[in-house]
């Protein structure tokens, strides 16, 4: 199994019927692939529709039904769509259940920086500040390292997305939460050991005794 | 509501205007006027719209034609001319949080002088902002925002103004319609009134100024 | 012709084509018997339309459409319906051209007030302030006098409405408007002298040299 | 969401709950569910409203019950029963300008601290609240307003929770729908999934705990 599809397998497991989740570019979008057809997740894209459902069949797509990207999406029987004022005000307003999006680097306290490296990357931060700000639980799904660095780091060195902390990081070695504040090892991937997740991290990892390996 | 041509209602825009333009990715975007604008070379333009597009599409266009001096936006990642443009100091740019910038034009559309935001406390985005406490939580005081003129597209327009949007392509245009002292709109269905239903219409009549005539 | 007859023809000449329009309980609601059927007005009802219309014929009222004080009224081609966050937007927010409302008290500023006599009549503002302070040309229409009382006053004794002054006072006696925030008869009722109106008026009213009669 | 019956979904409410019932003098307000709160008798409410009706309907049945101890609302003229009751001092009242009442409790459902708002500046509602002044502009600060629990009512409701509204009995329901823990619905029409035209939801499903099943 490739990085990407790992994590994506792992981060649907953290999604329950009912939920509200926003799914961010790249590696979050993979997640719908994994969802089991019998959890009905309500899928939000934030440029206005909840309801999104697979990418159109030939022929079947709507220049005017596209996702926060710009390409088209399809929409599933109850889908609703609104304006932005309303897109965010359920995104800062704490109806979000989940979001889940990509990270440059989160911190041993949960701090999240994706949307900018000064002098070289600055796209703008979309909706990512008000959806790290206003979603009840925020996942980050990301490889744990880029050209060999470290993304889980000790202290963000990039601007931060918010100074809310995140929930969990899902990567393509290990599962990582911050209860009470301090990135602790939740699991790891099928056949990583927990020694390889810590020599890969930057980040101090607080160890339990127990930690399985992520079922997917 | 008055009907104009598309030449008509872009030769009211003087240069150096603010103007704030609908869509999402090009996705409820006037492209009409947006061309129209191009032709008539509306210059040092103070732009307002959630994205910069991608070159050729949307508001992209204005960068290609650069006819931008000052831009508000959320994200301008997926168009390289209007980054290299920035990065040359060519036009002005602010970056906002998108939430951010729809409830601060959403605000100026409505009478509010602003509203309270936990979006961007700590980060970049508040630096030179004021911080309100309320009740214990810190928030970041964000100003209305409006402009000369809003571009706007809609799905469906009545003989009277009234609007329509469809699916995603409804995203900034109804809290631009509100926020803007002038307001064009193009059309992809003019029909007759009452065709639009009273409950599915989205922007009332008397806040479009100027709707665009099919040719 | 009646005093409120008398009001409701002279408002109804200060509506333009175009006009989106508000009109309070009372004498306002009036207003609407008297504009030609040529002018196209907009009448925004603050619960959620814009675009009513006449009384529903017998039979003909549905329980859903109905003013701001719950009675049924009818819908023109072209209405739309809305929230009261957008109905308040469109108040506060400047697109209302012309509101028209009742009054207790207008002093020689033009200060309104209009919802509460301490100690006696508290029913609460409702929608009033956001409409005087919000709308572009705010209209009050009231007798000029109540019990033999002036309610063009000096100064307000009630509690103001808005800090914001009033464009116009239409009354049975008079036209009353405040160029440079000072009460300045404009008008007179047909068949009252200007002598009567300023003897039945407690305020200070500048007389222009040319004071001519409504016409209605 | 989840179908409930309507006894059900008021044994929720506990005794002395914050309780925002959507309706506007009785148009849109979920009679059955207050017809029900009396019944079971829940007593004590912090009942937001946009106003207090007209004793026997809507609203007015918890004044006409003395269920009431604390009410924020913009008018009560209507209902002389509110007024003895607050006139006697039984119940606290909080009397705001429906514009502002309205803003606040999008505030709260919105995720905003609170907006500045011109209405009230100069008068009795100014007292006791902090003024902001921006670009020369005073401006009131008016706070984010929630409850436990919304009490609304829509035309049509879907299998899902997505709400549509009629004519004027949408005012105040899809923004409570945004401002409580949870959120109860009664329909006029409980219709399958999918005859809501997506771009006809006013409120999208998630929003919705409960939705009161047909008896």
């Amino acid at each position: 199994m490739d990085a990407q599809t790992l994590i994506a397998r792992r981060v649907a497991k953290e999604l329950h019927s009912g939920d509200l989740v926003n799914l961010g570019i790249g590696i979050p979008t993979l997640v719908t692939n994994y969802v089991p057809p019998d959890l009905k997740v309500f899928f939000q894209s934030e440029n206005g529709l909840i309801g999104t459902g697979p990418i159109p069949e030939q022929g079947m797509a709507h220049p005017l039904l596209t996702d926060a990207g710009g390409r088209p999406i399809s929409a599933l029987p109850g889908a609703s769509t609104f304006d932005s004022a309303m897109s965010f005000g359920l995104i800062r307003g704490g109806h979000v259940d989940v979001t889940v999006l990509g990270g440059l680097q989160v911190d041993q306290q949960g701090h999240l920086a994706n949307w900018m490296i000064p002098g070289k990357m600055v796209p703008g931060m979309g909706g990512a500040m008000d959806l790290v700000s206003g979603s009840r639980r925020v996942i980050v799904a990301m490889q744990h390292a880029a050209k060999g660095k470290s993304k889980i780091v000790r202290e963000c060195t990039l601007p931060l997305t918010s100074v809310r902390p995140i929930d969990l990081v899902v990567t393509d070695m290990a599962v990582i939460a911050f209860p009470d504040g301090s990135a602790t090892l939740m699991e790891t991937a099928p056949g990583v050991s927990i020694g390889e997740v810590v020599a890969a991290t930057d980040a101090v990892l607080l160890l339990p005794d127990a930690i399985p390996e992520m079922t997917l | 509501m008055r009907a104009v041509s598309v030449v008509e209602a872009i030769a009211m825009i003087p240069t150096g205007a603010s103007v704030m333009v609908g869509g999402f990715m090009g996705v409820g975007t006037p492209e009409r006027l947006l061309d129209e604008v191009v032709r008539q070379r509306k210059g040092e333009l103070t732009l307002i719209s959630n994205d910069a597009c991608v070159p050729g599409k949307g508001v992209g266009k204005l960068f290609d034609a650069a006819l931008v001096a000052r831009l508000t936006a959320s994200h301008i990642g997926l168009n390289p001319k209007a980054q290299e443009q920035m990065l040359a100091n060519q036009i002005a740019v602010d970056l906002i949080p998108q939430g951010t910038l729809v409830e601060r034009i959403r605000a100026g559309g409505c009478g509010l002088g602003g509203v309270l935001t936990p979006t961007g406390v700590g980060t970049l985005v508040a630096e030179g902002k004021r911080q309100i406490e309320v009740e214990g939580r810190i928030f970041l005081l964000e100003t209305a925002l409006r402009a000369q003129f809003a571009l706007l597209h809609a799905f469906l327009a009545d003989g009277l103004g009234n609007l329509a949007y469809a699916l995603t392509s409804r995203n900034f245009n109804p809290v631009m319609a509100m926020a803007a002292d002038t307001v064009i709109v193009t059309a992809e269905n003019i029909v007759p009134v009452g065709v639009i239903a009273p409950d599915h219409v989205v922007t009332p009549a008397p806040l479009v100024d100027y709707l665009i005539t099919n040719e």
